[in-house]
């Protein structure tokens, strides 16, 4: 199994590579000024009041946290869906029983709002 | 065939001499003989998309450079080489840097498990699919470290808003795959393509009995890429070029080069996991015709590559609230409710490997 | 040595380095991310251990979802670090201590590995780790399975009730609405008299 | 291995308890604000149906879902008493939480999860349902503890709560971890029986380690001291009806799981584990009695009580017989409805943007309402351990226990810090008797006829279950198989 995987560590190894060596090329080969205007962030022409850094909307959490929890019912999903036609009707019942109790607490979220995006 | 003329001229000598670092030259210079392809395509692809949208809007589209204006891409990228690159002040110098080679390899890793024909795959995995899906959930720390490193407000709400609707369509792909593997029986890749094959040609693929689902994998392989009609992440006439506006010549490169390769597997993927990969589209007592083999698979991708080309030039953009209401509100939903239909389809063998 | 052992050395290495980054670094951003890397190295241990499907679990989990949440919170909520840090040397000692015993008693573990009442089975066959675990997930351990559904509704429930507030005052249209309005709803019209008729010049 | 019919036979109350669930969530979802009583009521015949359902079931002990679930006779008497107590907590929490605008359906949901999670934990067969029971439980806690949310002292309790229960659940994990480590298996029997063999030989260092992290995991999430830093800040900072909760039920359902782990799996570790839970014992008596005294909150105080009653609990545990562990669990019972009944008296006194949780609110209550002062004083008697009270008899057996074992010192321990913690719930009775009242209008209770009924009801239990302790008591033995 794991020289299966070997190419994959290989690959990601390459593709690092690919990408340091364009951005290398690009190093060498563009131009170089320093200009104080040039180096400032991007937006309508003032310098910059503030940081950028700001608090953003707990909405983005909310869809994060959303995110997680469905990420983790589909890594549950996977096993599953290789097995069931082996244990049978049990298996089938059972994800019915997980999906159902998702879609609840998914009913749950939309009936709530938290699915509306102002 | 090509595979076995490579294996045993340049493979079986270079292990014969060199033992286990032989082994790793040779799998090198195939990953290589994914890669260089993949760069040269996206090339080409840009290439086509220009020629597209110009013929859609009826102009001629790049047409100066190199016959047809096929060098005009190559051009672009020495441009782009070429061209000083610059750090905001205030950006955190090593993410600043580092963002983009994030975002590009694991639009390049995924490359190791897809099959192009039989037999012919880099990685032959157990878990293929599974691979694929956590390399596609890496893409958003590109997106996020690009934006936040930059320290620019308009980068800052591209990264966030980005990164909000990739993952949000994350889940409704995550459902989609859970789909084909309930068919397929098994996460390895190859395998899902056997699965398909069979004496109906394209009406052996998976497309048919998970319509829904294979809609919602491009649509969401759409939106996953940021791509029109739902690239509110760098619209233009909000915030410039959202998560990399900061970014130029090399960097920005890099990142337009991943968004590209990033089409590109997409639209092979769907072909892999829906549409048969390497099967032919005609039935296999057709000779010829029904032979299956890796064109096949190409010009399946290249009709979903299409697909890609015709979306941005015939949609209006999304509003971004909209988008996360077809993401939550309308796949979420549909993905769940059609993985217990699947699940009910192979259960009582109206659907498995073999059957149609 | 074989090239195995030095892989495991290597992302050995590779997660202790990085695990002590994240407790380490002053940017907390870095911090996530090392611990990013930590999550990684320990995939591809587990990877080493031949836990296929576990390990790549772990990064589409654990890097990809919840690291993703840790860093839209650190990103975001701009945590100044440098408050956070006092207590560090303070309580630099103690945190010695309970590092010391664990890692004594993870000396104990190593030194007992191989007194385990019973092996524990291989993968039966070499089949597909994925179709082993789901085998052993859907027939043994079916009533915790379906009790983590019930967990993961909770937290749903509980991450929606604690995080989401209605905002005030927003106005947004609903397209649905918009096509279906009707001429009457929009525009009255009023008889009125004429003006001429009062006679004024 | 597979699942048969009989295994859902044996988990009917859960599952009609989480199907009900799902009902009142979808219920909850459907009704307007006004409307919310429905939730409540219905809430409540949930929990009583199940409680039916737990009664009427005669079967034989068995185990299902692969030794997963554990059904035996401490299973069900845990269980009755989680609802019962339960019950008291929604009829408590009506008014008090519609005053602060925070009578919502997650409040019930979250806690009718929370009480699957107990019924799972107190029949968990296996390591891996006493993590999942666990955590169902905790995670419905640490959301209800969060409940006020635009409150920063309860936003402040639930963080703590969290931070430090994901602690102990780390811990918990670990030491289980190791458990597994040292005998291959989850299976509580079958750790059992090879932790047993295992008794003298090389194997027994790992398995204390593992032990060592159980213990402290279990310590946590008791409150037993030197584990104890959220208890007071999350009993003060919480709502009321939520420190009800949290602060009754869940105990019973903590000595449930601490039985099955120690007794049940690592009865052959008992030298080890005795000694740990006497140290904890020790310390959560003094530390919960001594800091108790120095409290003006009551809520607060109640928490530090709280600690001490855990020692007591505790010292039960740890002398390991049968008899010990029918005391420690007649406690647990004893607590779960002394508790559910003090903090239901405060919500009995608070109204809106009063909360009535300092000590000294209950100023001359008797002059103001000489029945529910009287209600109080049972309470309040009944904790600190007054004859003829519950909470007298349950002190009595564990000290008769601990003595029988032969653990002499750690009963006068246990005596001295009683006396000790007599103290303080003496002041309260003080305080309501023979203090002028501060306000001389006559005390305005609320209207809620259930609310007044319960609490009354309960008050009188304590005297009740003090004159007749006898049926629960024989209850208890019999479960445990103790003479």
């Amino acid at each position: 199994m794991l020289a299966e995987y070997f190419p994959i560590l290989l690959f990601l190894i390459v593709a690092g590579g690919i990408g340091i060596a364009l951005l290398l090329v690009g190093a060498v080969l563009g131009p170089r000024s320093k200009n104080k205007e040039k180096s400032e962030a991007y937006e309508c022409g003032f310098e910059a009041f503030e940081d950028a850094r700001m608090q953003f909307d707990v909405r983005y959490y909310l869809i994060a946290i959303l995110f997680i929890l469905f990420d983790l019912e589909i890594a549950f999903l996977f096993p599953w869906a290789v097995v069931f036609k082996q244990i049978g009707l049990v298996a089938l019942v059972e994800m019915a029983m997980f999906l159902a109790l998702l879609l609840l607490g998914f009913v749950y979220c939309w009936k709530k709002g938290a699915l509306e995006w102002e | 065939m090509l595979s076995n003329f490579f294996h045993s001229w340049i493979h079986d000598p270079l292990i014969a001499h060199a033992g286990t670092f032989g082994l790793v030259v040779w799998l090198v210079l195939c990953i290589l003989a994914i890669a260089v392809p993949v760069i040269l395509t996206v090339a080409l692809y840009v290439w086509w998309e220009r020629k597209v949208l110009g013929w859609m809007h009826v102009r001629m589209g790049p047409n100066s450079v190199g016959p047809a204006g096929l060098a005009q891409t190559f051009a672009d990228v020495f441009k782009l080489l070429l061209k000083e690159y610059f750090m905001p002040q205030a950006a955190s110098k090593f993410l600043f840097v580092v963002a983009p080679l994030i975002a590009l390899v694991p639009a390049f890793a995924a490359w190791a498990v897809v099959p192009f024909d039989d037999k012919v795959v880099l990685a032959d995995v157990n878990a293929g699919l599974l691979y694929l899906l956590a390399m596609t959930s890496l893409g958003v720390y590109g997106i996020i470290l690009a934006g936040w490193s930059s320290n620019s407000k308009y980068a800052m709400l591209g990264a966030m808003r980005s990164a909000a609707q990739v993952v949000s369509y994350e889940i409704a792909m995550g459902m989609a795959l859970v789909g084909v593997l309930i068919c397929a029986g098994s996460l390895n890749l190859s395998d899902i393509v056997r699965a398909q094959g069979g004496n109906w040609g394209i009406f052996n693929g998976f497309w048919l009995p998970l319509f829904p689902l294979f809609l919602v994998y491009f649509i969401s392989g759409v939106a996953e890429t940021n791509r029109a009609p739902f690239d509110v992440a760098e619209g233009e006439s909000e915030i410039v070029a959202g998560f990399h506006v900061e970014y130029s010549g090399a960097p920005f490169a890099v990142f337009f080069l991943t968004e590209y390769a990033n089409m590109i597997l997409i639209s092979f993927l769907a072909s892999v996991l829906f549409l048969g990969g390497w099967n032919s589209i005609f039935p296999v007592s057709w000779g010829f015709l029904g032979a299956p083999g890796w064109w096949w698979l190409f010009v399946k991708a290249f009709f979903f590559a299409f697909f890609y080309l015709w979306f941005r030039a015939a949609f209006p953009r999304y509003r971004y609230d909209q988008i996360m209401r077809l993401g939550w509100k309308v796949f979420v939903p549909i993905t769940i409710v059609w993985v217990l239909v699947a699940g009910c389809l192979v259960y009582f063998d109206i659907v498995g490997p073999g059957k149609v | 040595m074989s090239f195995e052992l030095i892989l495991f050395y290597l992302f050995a290495t590779v997660l202790t380095v990085a695990a002590l980054g994240v407790i380490t670094v002053k940017n907390s951003v870095h911090a996530a991310l090392l611990l990013v890397l930590t999550f990684f190295t320990a995939a591809a241990l587990w990877l080493l251990l031949q836990a296929e499907f576990l390990a790549i679990a772990l990064v589409l989990v654990y890097v990809g979802a919840v690291m993703v949440l840790f860093l839209f919170v650190v990103m975001m909520l701009d945590i100044k670090v440098e408050p956070l840090r006092e207590g560090f040397v303070r309580y630099l000692p103690i945190g010695a201590i309970v590092a010391v015993v664990m890692l004594v008693e993870m000396l104990g573990l190593i030194g007992l590995k191989t007194m385990s009442a019973q092996a524990l089975p291989a993968d039966p066959a070499g089949a597909s780790n994925t179709a082993w675990l789901g085998k052993a997930l859907f027939t043994q351990f079916l009533l915790p399975f379906e009790v983590a559904a019930v967990i993961l509704t909770v937290a749903l429930i509980a991450a929606v009730m604690l995080t989401l507030r209605r905002r005030v005052g927003v106005k947004s249209q609903d397209p649905a609405k918009q096509v279906a309005v009707k001429a009457s709803e929009r525009v009255r019209i009023v008889k009125m008299e004429s003006a001429s008729k009062g006679g004024t010049p | 291995m597979s699942f048969s019919i009989q295994d859902l036979q044996l988990i009917l109350p859960e599952a009609f308890l989480l199907f009900a669930i799902c009902a009142v969530i979808a219920v909850d979802l459907v009704i307007k604000p006004a409307q919310r009583d429905a939730t409540h009521w219905l809430s409540i015949g949930v929990v009583v149906a199940t409680l039916l359902l737990v009664i009427i079931d005669r079967s034989a002990d068995a185990r299902g879902f692969s030794g997963m679930f554990v059904h035996d006779a401490v299973a069900r008497l845990l269980k009755v008493f989680i609802l019962l107590v339960t019950i008291a907590v929604f009829v408590y929490a009506r008014t008090y939480l519609k005053d602060r605008k925070l009578f919502v359906g997650e409040f019930h949901m979250l806690v009718l999860f929370a009480v699957l999670g107990m019924m799972l934990l107190v029949s968990a067969g296996s390591l891996v349902m006493i993590y999942v029971g666990l955590e169902l439980l905790t995670l419905s806690s640490y959301a209800l503890v969060a409940l006020n949310r635009d409150s920063p002292l309860s936003s402040e309790a639930a963080m703590k709560y969290f931070v430090l229960g994901a602690l102990a659940s780390g811990i918990l994990l670990y030491g289980m971890s190791m458990i597994y480590g040292a005998t291959g298996t989850l299976d509580l029997q079958k750790i059992h029986a090879v932790a047993s063999l295992a008794a003298g030989s090389s194997h027994q260092t790992l398995l204390a380690f593992g032990l060592v992290f159980l213990v402290a995991g279990i310590g946590f999430k008791f409150g037993a001291a030197p584990f104890h830093m959220w208890l007071p800040d999350v009993y003060q900072g919480s709502p009321t009806a939520v420190t009800t909760f949290i602060g009754s039920a869940p105990k019973i359902a903590a000595f449930g799981m601490a039985w099955r782990l120690l007794d049940g799996a690592l009865g052959g570790l008992h030298p080890h584990w005795g000694e740990m839970l006497a140290v904890l014992a020790v310390l959560s008596l003094a530390i919960g009695n001594v800091v108790a005294i120095a409290q003006t909150n009551l809520k607060r105080m109640l928490a530090y009580s709280t600690i001490s009653h855990v020692g007591f609990l505790l010292l039960g545990l740890a002398n390991g017989t049968p008899s010990g562990y029918a005391a420690a669990m007649f406690y647990a019972i004893a607590y779960a409805i002394m508790s559910a009944a003090a903090f239901g008296s405060i919500q009995l006194l608070a109204r809106a943007g009063f909360e009535a949780e300092e000590i000294d609110d209950f100023k001359g209550l008797n002059q103001r309402n000489p029945w529910y002062a009287f209600v109080v004083l049972l309470v309040m008697a009944s904790l600190a351990g007054i004859p003829p009270l519950f909470g007298f008899f349950a002190k009595l057996l564990v000290l008769k226990a601990a003595l029988d074992a032969g653990m002499l010192w750690l009963a006068i321990v246990a005596i001295v810090f009683a006396i000790v913690g007599a103290f303080y719930y003496l002041r309260v009775i003080k305080v309501m008797y023979f203090d002028p009242p501060e306000t001389k209008d006559t005390l305005a209770l609320p209207q809620d006829i259930p609310l007044r009924w319960v609490l009354s009801i309960n008050g009188a239990a304590l005297l009740f279950l003090g004159l007749f302790f006898g049926p629960l008591l024989s209850w208890c033995y019999r479960a445990m198989g103790a003479g």
